[in-house]
């Protein structure tokens, strides 16, 4: 590239000198380079513009440049051969921007300069992601309507999870031996679902630990997943009415470290001898230091994670397992609250339309028919 | 009340987040930006809470005698220790209260900050890490036995990558014809990896997307708000 | 001096591996005193990093040098100060303003990108021409992987009772699960195998010099 | 012969310990063959030309660092080779160290490459998959200086990268969570950035979904074994070869284990028909 930028090196004005140039290779070189386009990328965020070249083959190197603040050309891309369009995704909104086009003979005997300008334009839609809009709106439309559903008082059929009754032994279990239960909320922060849907199963734990009498011991990774879980278990054991068995103390911050994290549980685990252990939410490679020390202790353990590479281990050490979705489901199906089971109802729609469209996916492929997959291609 | 005010605030900046994918225009675009680099500085903020939980947890142990207060009194001394070191004079390239500490770091080699990590935290998490290598043994041991078919299929196939992630698995199958290459130990582990593997790992994630969303929904519209906790 | 204080560490080191070590064995003193030294010394690792890394360029070095063009940050900076007034009992309920904002955006974001990245481009990943292998193992491949993730979806299907007809896609769903866990749990003896040669190098390499 | 489970775990850990150091300290010397997601990420670097700016996120700490970081010096030497230019970032606190590290290290066998020309690491933020999208959008105001606080603007090598959009491609080195899959969704979902990683072994089945003709993810290493596959591509006998053997000679003794506990089982179960 910078041999070629020496051949035309100006220093004043090369907007005007290039036109100028422009328009005397145009007059003994018409046909060379039939179309050039400076267009706007429709439906986006305005920061984009596509450069289009329709040039004849004769012409083996096409330089872009892009005209600077300051109207200085400097270089953007260099064609390969066959390459006739270029998108440049780094331009200002609303503001006119300024190519510049050289192309040269493979002996560099023969060129030409095209300059062009375009701007681009902020929509109010980005058209690329219709496809995801009009699912998302159907998913969500499809959870509210099953949830107003469950809220009117139809009964809504959920079907038996298994590990999840066996929550309420556990607790039961710890209750006989005289020991606590250890709840484990992940090592996710509070931005991810899978610690809140982690939260709303430690209420309904907590609520039925206040009932037996029996302590939980909630140790945290991240400081507002620590402030959040003191809130729910102090609210579960205010429902049941005890809210004077509520130990703040029992819900603490270990560290944000992951394995100083693990360390810390594995002690508790070991000293505190814990009945029942729960580990639910995101987890990661610490899944089978906990699973297993805590299989050494004796302990009763369910966990839940939708980390689906962390699964074989909770699954090989644990005595129950949620997977996936079931995280999620566990707590509609535990709190037996219609708006959990009609959300839950709203997933099964969004699985239903999984299966459907992943089918007919497969068949519109198997015919050739594409538009349909690039339909729901967004990105 | 004052939960209502809370619920509100996530409904509409839930709202905003998911609109704004949708529309470029300003100033959509650019409410999203803002809202994303408020995110870190008030989680960044949140830390100390989590900090002052360990302190009062352990000083207390260490006030009350309690058992094992001695181990308590170890970790408040080194977390006084670390963020003192830190505090004074850095961590890395950046300048502490009482500057580089040019002095100290030319008697022990290194930032003392950045000393505690190298031959403290460094040690002690990758061993904790590699603890793993003694459970994923006994976990095999233990759970890896003919049972039901479902978990003869887990074994099995556990099996086979095992082998086939080794340097002398390919050895084994290394003379099977052209035809059967497929069964060839690390043809069949990446076919097990790509496909069937890969079908359960991608019903996995598409299913708990749908949980995902869900919950998202409900705490926006202000379902689910047990993260708040009690209205007080 | 230096060399004496890089001997110290690597035995420092040494002295924490074997301690975690130890635990193997059973609980113990030396267990005790690392895992605590360790919870102390990340947790302040964790402060210390957060102040040097995100508070101080991201927030106040922006606050103070150049005030004028940042005077919006005072209000993450005040939403920052909420989340600590969870610290005084009568003005706890302050700080679920900050949790609202942080939730709020949070929220938003993880619909979009699970939505996106999990559900929309998984989707078209699935939606293949299976007979467009190149072999039959690959075209056997492909029917495999979208019979097994359609099946393995109708495994999570809760509203319908696994009985009759209705329970054999949700079989065969759970056996590509237990064939896909039975996967991960193989391919990750390699990894968890290395950590330990990872501490077994630092002990004969650094500590012994046994090996180069 | 009676043994308790407790003890029958302590045989099984000290057995263990024992295979694994035998060969480090007695080297065997098998070789491998590379597998595929190896050879893609290889090429992916490969193809890049010269000049570019390729990013290298150090999503990992010390304890993964024996599987990660031989990928990082592999990498970063791949990219020097080809005079391409690195910058590093971090999703983990601890990311910024080993980036140094590996950077450090590399300096022996290219001593000519410059700090701020050649590499610059830019350090630590967190916040994940947002921070990423920040960097989609503007990278100077996610990172006003990089770990020495050379500002942004002063530093040459990032005079042409405005936002991730003027990367050549992204590698997530990645150990969990932010990592990868962050930097798929907000990288190469939002951007089109290409994007690849080098994960632990165990967490890379859980990303293959994302090498498909979306191309999410353009190549994957996963584990030591990747490592040590990408050295022999590179032509060097690196940490993650030396390492091989041991893994092997631990992966026999695992499936030894599972053999045992197999004919215990069914001890036990006929014994138990014979007391009936």
């Amino acid at each position: 590239m910078p041999n070629t930028e020496s051949f035309f090196y100006m220093k004043t004005n090369r907007i005007l000198y290039s036109i100028i140039l422009l328009s005397l290779l145009n007059v003994c070189k018409m046909n060379a380079v039939h179309d050039t386009m400076v267009l706007d990328v429709p439906w986006d965020n305005g920061t984009a513009l596509s450069i289009k070249i329709d040039y004849e083959p004769m012409w083996k190197h096409v330089i872009l440049e892009k005209a600077d603040s300051s109207g200085v050309f400097v270089p953007l891309s260099v064609f390969f051969e066959g390459q006739t369009e270029y998108i440049d995704s780094d331009v200002l909104a609303n503001a006119k921007q300024i190519y510049r086009i050289s192309a040269y003979t493979s002996d560099r005997k023969d060129s030409l300069i095209v300059v062009k300008g375009g701007v681009a334009t902020e929509q109010w839609f980005y058209m690329g992601k219709l496809s995801m809009l009009i699912l998302l709106v159907l998913i969500c439309t499809a959870i509210m309507y099953f949830i107003s559903l469950a809220r009117r008082g139809k009964a809504l059929f959920i079907r038996r999870i298994n590990g999840l009754d066996s929550m309420d032994e556990a607790v039961g279990r710890a209750t006989e031996k005289g020991k606590p239960i250890l709840f484990i909320p992940g090592i996710g922060d509070l931005d991810d679902i899978q610690t809140i849907a982690s939260l709303s199963i430690l209420s309904h734990l907590a609520q039925r630990s206040a009932e037996y009498n029996t302590d939980i011991i909630v140790p945290c990774k991240y400081s507002m997943v620590m402030s959040a879980a003191r809130e729910v278990v102090k609210e579960a054991y205010l429902k049941v009415g005890k809210p004077d068995a509520y130990k703040e103390q029992n819900i603490f911050y270990l560290t944000d470290d992951q394995f100083g994290y693990v360390a810390g549980i594995d002690g508790i685990m070991l000293r505190e001898q814990p009945a029942a252990n729960f580990f639910m939410g995101s987890f990661f490679a610490e899944s089978l230091i906990l699973a297993e020390t805590g299989f050494s202790t004796g302990a009763i353990q369910t966990a839940g994670t939708a980390q689906a590479h962390q699964l074989p281990f909770f699954i090989v050490s644990c005595d129950y397992t949620l997977i996936g979705e079931e995280l999620f489901a566990a707590s509609a199906y535990l709190s037996n609250d219609p708006q959990q089971i009609g959300s839950l109802k709203g997933h099964d729609f969004g699985k239903v339309m999984l299966i459907v469209l992943t089918i007919a996916g497969v068949i519109f492929e198997i015919l050739g028919l594409h538009g349909f997959k690039n339909f729901f291609t967004v990105g | 009340m004052k939960r209502t005010i809370p619920l509100l605030i996530t409904f509409i900046v839930g709202l905003i987040v998911i609109s704004s994918e949708f529309i470029p225009h300003r100033p959509f675009s650019m409410i999203n930006s803002t809202l994303e680099n408020w995110y870190l500085s008030i989680s960044g903020f949140a830390i100390v809470l989590g900090l002052l939980s360990l302190v009062q947890v352990n000083s207390s142990k260490v006030y009350h005698k309690a058992e094992n207060w001695q181990y308590s009194l170890a970790s408040l001394v080194s977390l006084v220790v670390i963020v003192i070191f830190g505090v004074l004079w850095g961590m890395e390239d950046q300048r502490g209260i009482l500057g580089n500490g040019e002095a100290i770091s030319a008697f022990i080699g290194k930032k003392p900050f950045d000393y505690l990590f190298d031959n403290g935290i460094t040690p002690l998490s990758s061993t904790m890490f590699s603890l793993l290598a003694f459970f994923i043994a006994s976990a095999a041991y233990r759970a890896f036995i003919i049972r039901s078919f479902e978990s003869n299929l887990l074994m099995i196939t556990a099996v086979i990558v095992i082998l086939g992630r080794t340097s002398f698995g390919p050895m084994l199958t290394s003379w099977l014809p052209k035809s059967l290459s497929f069964l060839h130990l690390p043809n069949l582990t990446d076919f097990i990896l790509t496909y069937p593997s890969s079908a359960a790992q991608r019903a996995i994630l598409m299913s708990a997307s749908l949980g995902i969303i869900g919950s998202s929904l409900r705490i926006i519209i202000g379902l689910e708000r047990s993260y708040l906790g009690s209205d007080e | 001096m230096v060399s004496t204080m890089s001997v110290l560490g690597t035995w420092i080191g040494v002295f924490f591996t074997l301690s975690i070590f130890s635990f193997l064995f059973k609980d113990n003193p030396f267990y005790k005193f690392a895992e605590q030294v360790f919870i102390g010394l990340s947790a302040g690792y964790g402060l210390i990093y957060l102040i040097y890394n995100v508070l101080i360029p991201n927030l106040f070095h922006k606050l103070i040098f150049d005030f004028s063009h940042n005077v919006i940050l005072l209000i993450p900076a005040t939403l920052g100060l909420m989340m600590l007034l969870r610290l005084i009992p009568s003005l706890q309920w302050l700080s679920k303003y900050p949790l609202a904002v942080v939730i709020g955006t949070a929220v938003g974001i993880s619909m979009l990108r699970y939505m996106q990245s999990d559900f929309l481009n998984q989707l078209t990943a699935t939606m293949i021409n299976p007979l467009a292998g190149a072999t039959k193992v690959e075209i056997v491949g492909n029917f495999l992987l979208i019979i097994g993730t359609i099946c393995g979806i109708y495994f999570f299907y809760f509203s319908r009772k696994k009985e009759g007809i209705y329970s054999v896609p949700s079989r065969i769903g759970i056996w590509f699960l237990m064939i896909s866990f039975g996967a991960s749990f193989g391919y990750t003896v390699m990894a968890r195998v290395s950590l330990l040669i990872g501490r077994l190098d630092f002990l004969l390499k650094d500590w012994l010099h046994i090996i180069k | 012969m009676k043994i308790d489970s407790q003890t029958e775990r302590r045989i099984i850990f000290i057995v263990l310990f024992i295979a694994v150091m035998l060969p480090l300290i007695f080297p065997i010397g098998w070789t491998s063959e590379v597998s595929p997601h190896v050879q893609m990420t290889y090429d992916m670097v490969d193809n890049t030309p010269e000049g570019s700016v390729v990013l290298l996120s150090f999503d990992y700490d010390p304890s993964t660092a024996t599987e990660l970081q031989p990928m990082a010096i592999s990498l970063i030497e791949h990219a020097w080779k080809n005079n391409q230019r690195v910058i590093a970032t971090a999703l983990w606190p601890m990311g910024v160290k080993m980036a140094d590290a590996a950077f450090q290290e590399l300096l022996l066998k290219y001593p000519s490459k410059e700090s701020g020309v050649d590499f610059v690491n830019l350090g630590y933020k967190t916040g994940g998959m947002v921070t990423i999208q920040a960097m989609g959008r503007d990278m100077k105001s996610v990172f006003p200086t990089d770990t020495k606080t050379i500002p942004y603007e002063d530093i040459p090598l990032l005079k042409t990268v405005r936002s991730l959009k003027d990367i050549q491609f992204v590698i997530s080195l990645s150990a969990g969570d932010p990592g990868i899959k962050q930097w798929i969704m907000g990288a190469h979902d939002m951007f089109g950035v290409k994007v690849a990683g080098g994960t632990t072994a165990v967490s890379a089945p859980g990303f293959l979904p994302y090498i498909n003709s979306q191309n999410q993810l353009y190549g994957l290493l996963g584990g030591l074994k990747a490592a040590s596959e990408y050295e022999q591509l590179l032509g060097i006998v690196g940490p993650a070869t030396v390492k091989m053997d041991s893994q092997s000679v631990a992966h026999v003794l695992i499936l030894v284990f599972i053999a045992i506990g197999n004919v215990k089982a069914y001890k036990k179960r006929n014994s138990k028909k014979e007391g009936k």
